[in-house]
């Protein structure tokens, strides 16, 4: 395992590779990017296997001195990192393969493989941290990769605008953690995660600060990983390339906000009301994402709100101490969203558009990408047997026993809503007629169906390893050794797994009697409830909200101040060079060529002095 | 002699000299005014005069200092007679409010 | 007073003067006899040698020891050889301006009293610098003024030069009196001429009556002398003035009258004041007139600096350079610290090459251009790069940035006013202020210079006399900026602080 | 001892670049610029030479040299050096960073200024004075010395924005003038104040005197002169830094120099006063700089704040960059206010920091502006499409200035936080707003720049020519280094850190 800091330097290496001799190598950049990016894969399973067996490793050193202070840079190898690492470096592995295919006659080309790895440098980076400067460090970094990629068509204005969206609402999370992790700092004398959680555990620090600087990480990770009320960046990054949005928006970055908050987990658990505060965002995000999902047109889009919804699940599992779900499902949503991102690229890929409205009947013309697609949507729908069911079960339980029931009941909504709109997308694109005539429509290229293949075969197995039914396997072995992130697996009530079955399938009926069956209306929300339907179109007025708020907010602030630069410093200078100028004149006019004037004022002076001097009685 | 008072002949060069000074500061005939520098000149000699003989510590310095005064005030009087016909040439006026060329 | 008497006088002293005089005479006399048609160049490096002659006896006098002839009416101290050194630097560099000096009309048969005046007010300057009585001390002072009314208006066809020289009588006469009206007082409370005399009466006086009147008779003969410095409140002539004279007389104003001025100023100020107790402190009554001066010389480089911004000629705007730089110096003398004396004398030392040096260019451009307009100096950098080379240099002495001359003085002057307690706080920040007021003056010249276009590309013949007071001023500039040192050893070995000013 | 003239060797090296340049002539401009650029390598490879010594363990004492200079007064009674001046030179470790830093920078600038289209001759002889004006300020061991050097820049810069600058050159020009010859006025009189009390001005012995009680002053300094002489001090560095309200003019410089010129204003010139600041009033004054610290750190908040808003509405990017330069000398003095060791050593890092970043972004506008004639944001765009690599850069020097981790703005950034958190909670939590408003207004204008659509009428344009690649390829070397390593900066800096308490 002290080899393990080589993982993330494959994929540096690669960026750099490319960078420098990305131009000659054209399209074998991918080549190198995929070799590179499969040594991290390699090492990674085996740093997994490795950690089976032997306990968590740590190495570090001395990275910056100020004064007596000493802060260190290293490596940590622990169970939950060493998953982490195989989920990113699988799947940025597979998004390699796949963009071969899905970029193939880009003229950036090997720029993007470079922004590729250097995302997953950052994300393996991220991934290995032992102190949470150092995770800032590479939170950072991987934001920058995100926003590379979002922008990676740059001479779009929307894209434009959306990867700078994204890196200024990540930031704002930033910065919460930035001052949350310096706050800890200073109460704890140490940014490591094992010292920050000792002091934690002896009670050095107060109850209000631990409170306080929770919620600030978990700043952080609402905007990483679009939580609300950061969340707008999430859907407009669909601008990026597709296979840039299974990789970054939907399997590996934006779940670092679940992983930041699972690796900080023992902060948490100290604070009842973090907890509190982590699980409140998450299930309200998971419903709010999700009513916005239903009427979306756009695919990528449908299945960016999904994402925010099933991290808000995320979040709702561990802020009700449901460390092993969140966890959970952190693993089996990166392999699912990742199959259904890839899946939509190749839906793109071969119809040239993202608007659901304009396909259908797809079903046949694809028949690879087709069921691949069916299976991710299985999964995240929650279906029994697919892996998005033993996780979400996990969660809803997670949910019931911490005791709010209100927070349990709007995860099982969402959890309805969650199925009816993936099955919505499905149906719309796959099921019936086209509804636009659509030439070339043809299957992808291999490169393309052989990571959709494995990922579609994880979405199914990776539930196995965590179940009721057949052990918790994983739960048990992310606890080991730690009491402070709880029990490996909660024991619930047998009927939420029930509900949670009826309540997936229900979704599924529903978006079937619309979109296939056409028992119900297509149009019912929008003749019925208009105002609703405009609301949730809209994505309930937030980025308007914004605009009018805090991007005006800013303007007006700038204005007033380029006032006070105006009026006030330039204005202060002006002053003080006209009053210059007008002595100066006023001197000059005095100065009238009269030599009787001149003597004069020199007499004047003589007096007022002599006048001066009389009255004090020389005693001035 | 003896019965006037000391003040009263520095009140008197004093009152000369103020005159003069107003005489300079305010005629416009530039002679006039050069007349009227030579007052005030003339006051500064009795002065000298005056302290010289009834001052508080008399001695002859201050005649002298007044000879060699009305010789230099002389010398004055007439470089600024020189100059006045010089200028005379060109302009053709004494007017000492004329001369305003040089300015600001 | 015998014969004998008169051989007895170590008549040696005077070297200097009798050179002066003597050359004066001379000049006076050939150029009488002279032809007509004949170049009186010839007189100006004959003048030129004189005052050469003067340095070099001056120099060899500067071991001898004080002492005094003359009943003690004519004074060879240390103070005395210090600024004869100036006046006669200044004197012998105007020459080689006024030897250049070729104006368009109205000089031509008058250059040989133009080069005789000056060695007579240069005369007159060096008389008042080693006078030890107030009687020699202002027959000095007339000797120099009255040449210098003359030099003013020598250049008889032109109504410029007439007005100025008008004005200066004029204004002159009033100071004179003035001056001399404070003086009878001060001879009448103590009833002798001798400063020495004066000096060691008046520390004995008892009666506040006459401390009073000493006090007013200071504010007369203060104001009365700001003329010769061209300090407020009687510095209104100056610009007029400056502005009409020819320019080697502009110059020679500027620099060595205004040396002279301060010589007398400290003087007459220093040796009879210093020594008048004070009515209400233990301190002579000067220091409780520092104020005063002190006020005089913060509104002179405010009234200098300001309303030089508005000037478009460049001899009316030196002209109130001047005027500023009279307020600078007077902030070392109203400050009287114990480095009094070597600050003034080395600001003076810079003040001559800096200033000297900046009118040899003007005189240069003036002539050539046949204007006074600062916008003549425009593309000067293409047209001549050494002219506008030097002329950067001077301006930047002038504004008082470091690696020239200037700035050493300033700091000198700075040194002296802070560390006195209390500290003159106020004035040294007027001075500060005001000399970042003068930066947009002199940078506007030097932007004319560097910046703007040349109206034509005519390349500017080069005159010997002036391109060697260039040289020399610009080199001295720098080099007592780099090296001050040099100037300071000079002065700490030979003049030793002016212990024997009194003695 | 060879080395005793190592500093001045290095200070006035490019003397000989200027003595040369004067025997050549005029019109030929290849082997003048050739010469101007060779005659920066000296200093540059003296400089690191130095560095490189010191990581070898060298004591930099030993690069100390000492001549007596100028003797004010000649007070044989009150000793030997009184109100004597020497010319003394000397570095500790801050200084010698500065030193590599201007002595690099200048190099750099020297090529960028390939860009300037007349009188080269003048530009570079200009240029390598005031290289010499920077070397000195950094190593002057009195503060007269110092003076000296300080002013040395005013001239050429004054010259060099007035002649070769754009538009408003010499509005400019004077505008610089003005405010720097006030801000050194002032700095004058604090000197002047200080030489006159104590009979000296050199820094070491300055620092004994005026923080000992009872030592021998001609005359006392009051706690309450104390302060006065550290406002003044902060007024006068106030303006360099530069420090809301005293910012306007480093506004025009920025927007009408030559972009070679603000490479060396931004990245040295503006870096003196926090020097100034760091060396004399926290070094002269501790007990006084603690009692304002909580002011500095308000004024720090206020300037990040102010720059980073104002630079968020500006329309040419000159301007964005220039406010930016505001913002970002806001985390000086934030780092300065916390006045503990990471606050400081944040401060430090970021002078040294945003010197190359603030370089770098000049270089790159020198680059676009010689190419579309233009920095006004509305007017560029797509840039990413003609020229990808100076835009790719470009966005680089961005991410650096926005505090991108992993380049050196970052961990400055960091660190200055990392004080003041620990003083000021409070006032350090409003300051965050900064670096998201950085982020902000960065984004904004280099996107509007480099993305988006791309404008027809920048078809075909070069992208980074050969001799560009060297100076954007070292900046983001350093940059990167410093923010991956930052042991390159901190090494040197313990001692210093040390000294001044924190």
């Amino acid at each position: 395992m002290e080899n393990a800091w080589l993982i993330p330097l494959f994929p540096l290496l690669s960026f750099l590779v490319l960078l420098i001799a990305g131009r000659r190598l054209r399209e074998a950049s991918a080549y190198a990017g995929i070799l590179l990016t499969l040594a991290s894969l390699a090492m990674s399973v085996y740093m997994l296997a490795e950690r089976f067996t032997k306990p968590t490793f740590k190495s570090e050193s001395v990275w910056l001195t100020i004064g007596d202070l000493k802060l260190t840079a290293g490596f940590e190898v622990n169970q939950l990192n060493a998953l982490m690492l195989v989920i990113v470096s699988l799947v940025s592995f597979l998004v390699h393969i796949y963009s071969r295919g899905y970029m193939h006659g880009d003229e950036r080309f090997p720029v993007f493989y470079a922004y590729l790895g250097l995302f997953t440098f950052a994300m393996l980076g991220l991934v290995l941290s032992p102190n949470l400067l150092q995770t800032y460090i590479f939170w950072e970094l991987v934001g920058l990769g995100s926003f590379l990629l979002i922008g990676f068509y740059f001479y779009k204005e929307s894209a434009k605008h959306a990867a700078q969206k994204a890196f200024i609402m990540t930031r704002i999370g930033d910065v919460g953690l930035l001052i949350g992790m310096i706050l800890l700092f200073w109460q704890t004398g140490s940014f490591e995660y094992d010292e920050i959680f000792a002091s934690v555990k002896e009670g050095a620090v107060s109850e209000t600060m631990i409170t306080l600087t929770a919620i600030l990480i978990f700043i952080g990770a609402v905007g990483k990983s679009g939580q609300f009320p950061l969340h707008t960046w999430l859907p407009d990054a669909m601008e990026g390339p597709t296979p840039v949005s299974a990789l970054i928006h939907a399997a590996t970055m934006v779940a670092a906000g679940v992983y930041l908050v699972a690796a900080t987990f023992p902060l948490f658990a100290a604070s009842e009301t973090a907890l509190m505060t982590v699980s409140v965002i998450g299930a309200f995000t998971a419903i709010f994402a999700a009513s916005i999902g239903i009427v979306q047109k756009d695919i990528k889009r449908v299945l960016a709100y999904s994402t925010v919804s099933q991290l808000g699940y995320m979040m709702l599992a561990l802020g009700s101490a449901g460390y092993v779900a969140g966890v959970f499902h952190l693993m089996t949503h990166a392999f699912f969203k990742a199959l259904l991102f890839l899946a939509a690229g190749s839906v793109i890929h071969a119809v040239h558009t993202q608007d659901i409205e304009k396909m259908g009947g797809l079903w046949k013309k694809l028949r690879f990408t087709a069921p691949l697609f069916l299976i991710g949507t299985l999964a995240i729908s929650g279906v029994p047997l697919f892996s998005g069911f033993f996780s979400k079960d996990e969660i809803l339980v997670a949910a019931w026993v911490h005791g709010n029931k209100a927070l349990f009941w709007l995860a099982v909504t969402a959890a309805f809503f969650t199925a009816f709109y993936m099955f919505r997308l499905f149906f719309m694109v796959f099921a019936g007629e086209a509804r636009t005539h659509m030439k070339n429509v043809h299957e992808s290229p291999g490169s393309m169906i052989f990571p959709m293949a494995v990922l579609g075969v994880l979405a199914i197995a990776s539930g196995y390893i965590n179940t009721p039914w057949f052990g918790t396997f994983l739960g048990d072995w992310l606890v080991e050794g730690n009491s402070a992130l709880g029990h490996g697996h909660v024991e619930g009530p047998a009927w939420i797994m029930i509900v949670a079955t009826l309540v997936s399938l229900s979704g599924i009926l529903l978006a079937y009697l619309i979109y296939v069956k056409r028992s119900i209306s297509r149009d019912w929300l929008i003749s019925r409830a208009p105002l609703t339907y405009n609301v949730l179109r809209n994505k309930y007025y937030i980025d308007e909200f914004y605009g009018m708020t805090f991007v005006y907010g800013a303007k007006a602030v700038s204005l007033f101040l380029r006032f006070i630069e105006t009026f006030l410093v330039e204005g202060l200078v002006k002053t003080v060079t006209v009053f210059v100028q007008t002595l100066g004149k006023t001197g000059s006019k005095i100065q009238s060529g009269q030599v009787q004037t001149y003597g004069a004022i020199a007499f004047v002076g003589l007096a007022v002095l002599m006048v001066i001097f009389a009255l004090t009685g020389g005693y001035l | 002699m003896s019965n006037v008072p000391v003040s009263a002949f520095l009140a008197l060069a004093l009152i000369l000299f103020c005159i003069g000074l107003y005489g300079a500061l305010s005629k416009r005939n530039t002679v006039i005014v050069l007349i009227s520098i030579e007052l005030m000149l003339n006051a500064v000699n009795i002065n000298l005069v005056t302290f010289s003989k009834y001052g508080p510590a008399p001695s002859i310095n201050g005649q002298i200092f007044a000879l060699f005064a009305i010789a230099i005030a002389a010398a004055e009087a007439a470089i600024g007679l020189a100059i006045l016909i010089a200028l005379y040439n060109n302009r053709k006026t004494v007017n000492i409010d004329e001369m305003d060329q040089l300015k600001h | 007073m015998d014969l004998d008497k008169l051989l007895s006088f170590q008549w040696g002293m005077m070297t200097p003067e009798f050179l002066i005089l003597g050359t004066a005479t001379i000049l006076a006399v050939l150029d009488l006899f002279m032809p007509k048609k004949m170049n009186r160049n010839i007189l100006g490096f004959f003048g030129l040698a004189g005052i050469v002659a003067a340095i070099v006896s001056l120099t060899l006098l500067l071991g001898q020891d004080t002492a005094s002839i003359l009943h003690d009416t004519f004074r060879l101290d240390s103070f005395a050889k210090a600024f004869k050194l100036l006046l006669l630097g200044g004197a012998a560099l105007v020459m080689l301006l006024a030897i250049d000096y070729k104006p368009k009309e109205g000089m031509e048969e008058y250059r040989g009293e133009f080069f005789y005046l000056f060695m007579t007010a240069l005369l007159g300057a060096m008389m008042m610098s080693s006078s030890g009585d107030l009687i020699t001390l202002f027959v000095g002072l007339e000797l120099l003024s009255i040449s210098s009314y003359i030099l003013a208006g020598i250049r008889k066809k032109n109504t410029r030069s007439n007005e100025s020289a008008m004005k200066y009588v004029i204004n002159g006469g009033i100071s004179t009196a003035i001056t001399l009206f404070g003086m009878s007082y001060v001879y009448g409370i103590t009833g002798t001429t001798n400063l020495r005399e004066m000096a060691g009466l008046l520390s004995q006086i008892d009666n506040p009556q006459h401390v009073y009147i000493l006090g007013l008779a200071f504010l007369m003969i203060f104001v009365g002398l700001s003329f010769k410095l061209a300090s407020a409140p009687f510095h209104m002539w100056a610009p007029d003035v400056y502005e009409g004279a020819p320019t080697p007389v502009t110059a020679f104003l500027s620099v060595v009258s205004k040396t002279a001025g301060f010589v007398i100023m400290m003087r007459v100020i220093l040796s009879v004041f210093a020594a008048v107790p004070s009515n209400d402190s233990d301190l002579p009554l000067l220091f409780s007139m520092q104020d005063y001066i002190g006020f005089l010389a913060g509104a002179t480089m405010i009234i200098g600096n300001v309303i030089a911004l508005r000037q478009r000629s460049i001899k009316r705007l030196f002209a109130y350079s001047s005027i500023a730089h009279a307020g600078y110096i007077l902030v070392a003398f109203s400050a009287m610290s114990v480095v009094m004396f070597d600050s003034i004398w080395f600001y003076l030392l810079a003040y001559l090459f800096m200033n000297l040096g900046a009118f040899a260019i003007i005189q240069l451009m003036t002539m050539k251009e046949g204007t006074e307009d600062i916008s003549h100096f425009a593309g000067l950098y293409r047209r001549s790069p050494l002219l506008a080379g030097a002329m950067a240099i001077f301006i930047l002495s002038l504004a008082g940035i470091p690696g020239t001359a200037g700035f050493i003085g300033k700091l000198d002057i700075f040194l002296g006013a802070l560390m006195v307690d209390p500290a003159h706080y106020v004035l040294v920040s007027i001075m500060i202020a005001t000399t970042v007021v003068s930066y947009f003056y002199y940078f506007g010249i030097l932007t004319q210079m560097f910046f703007r276009p040349a109206a034509h590309h005519e390349k500017i013949a080069l005159q010997p006399g002036t391109v060697i007071t260039v040289i020399i001023c610009a080199a001295a500039t720098v080099v007592f900026g780099i090296m001050p040192q040099l100037a300071f050893d000079f002065f700490n070995s030979n003049f030793n602080q002016f212990i024997d000013f009194l003695q | 001892m060879n080395e005793s003239y190592y500093l001045s060797l290095l200070v006035f090296s490019p003397l000989l670049g200027i003595i040369l340049l004067a025997f050549m002539s005029k019109d030929s401009e290849k082997s003048i610029k050739l010469l101007g650029f060779m005659a920066t390598l000296p200093p540059a490879i003296l400089a690191l030479m130095a560095y490189v010594s010191r990581l070898m363990g060298k004591d930099l004492a030993d690069f100390s040299e000492r001549v007596r200079w100028i003797q004010f007064g000649n007070l044989p009674q009150m000793g030997e050096d009184f109100f004597t001046v020497y010319y003394e030179l000397g570095i500790d470790g801050f200084s010698l960073l500065m030193i590599v830093l201007t002595a690099i920078l200048s190099t750099l600038a020297a090529i960028a200024s390939f860009h300037i289209k007349k009188e080269w001759k003048g530009y570079y002889m200009l240029f390598l004075l005031l290289e010499i004006g920077m070397l000195g300020v950094f190593t002057a061991q009195n503060l007269i010395l110092f003076f000296v050097f300080f002013e040395l820049t005013l001239i050429p810069m004054f010259f060099l924005i007035g002649k070769w600058g754009f538009f408003e050159k010499e509005k400019a020009a004077y505008s610089f003038l003005i405010y720097n010859g006030l801000g050194s006025a002032i700095l004058l009189i604090v000197i002047m104040v200080l030489f006159a009390r104590t009979g000296t001005t050199n820094i070491e012995a300055l620092k004994i005197l005026v923080n000992t009680a009872n030592s021998d002053l001609i005359t006392p300094l009051s706690d309450s002169v104390k302060y006065g002489l550290l406002i003044a001090l902060l007024v006068a560095f106030g303006i360099k830094l530069p420090i809301f309200p005293l910012h306007s003019w480093m506004l025009r410089v920025h927007v009408e120099a030559p972009p070679s010129i603000v490479m060396l204003h931004s990245g040295i010139l503006l870096k003196i006063g926090a020097y100034g600041l760091i060396r004399f009033g926290m070094g002269i004054f501790p007990e006084q700089f603690k009692e304002l610290a909580v002011v500095l750190a308000v004024l720090g908040v206020i300037n990040l704040l102010y720059g980073a808003f104002l630079a968020f509405i500006q329309k040419d990017f000159k301007m964005v960059l220039a406010y930016s330069s505001i913002s970002h000398m806001g985390i000086v003095l934030i780092g300065l206010g916390a006045l503990n060791q990471a606050g400081i050593q944040g401060a430090i890092f970021q002078v040294v920091s945003h010197g190359l970043i603030s370089a770098l972004l000049f270089f790159l506008v020198g680059v676009f502006y010689e190419r579309t004639h233009t920095t006004d944001i509305s007017k560029l765009g797509g840039m990413a499409k003609g020229m990808p690599i100076a835009s790719g850069f470009l966005l680089a020097g961005a991410m650096a200035s926005l505090g991108l981790p992993g380049m050196s703005g970052f961990v400055s950034e960091f660190m200055a936080f990392l004080g003041l958190f620990e003083e000021m909670p409070w006032l350090a939590a409003v300051g965050t707003l900064g670096i998201i408003m950085t982020a902000v207004y960065l984004l904004r204008a280099v996107l509007a720049i480099t993305y988006g659509r791309a404008d027809r009428e920048f078809a075909g344009i070069t992208d980074l020519r050969s001799y560009e690649w060297a100076p954007v390829l070292v900046l983001v070397g350093l940059i990167v280094l410093i923010g991956v390593y930052p042991a390159v900066l901190s090494e040197p800096l313990k001692s210093v850190l040390l000294g001044l308490g924190g």
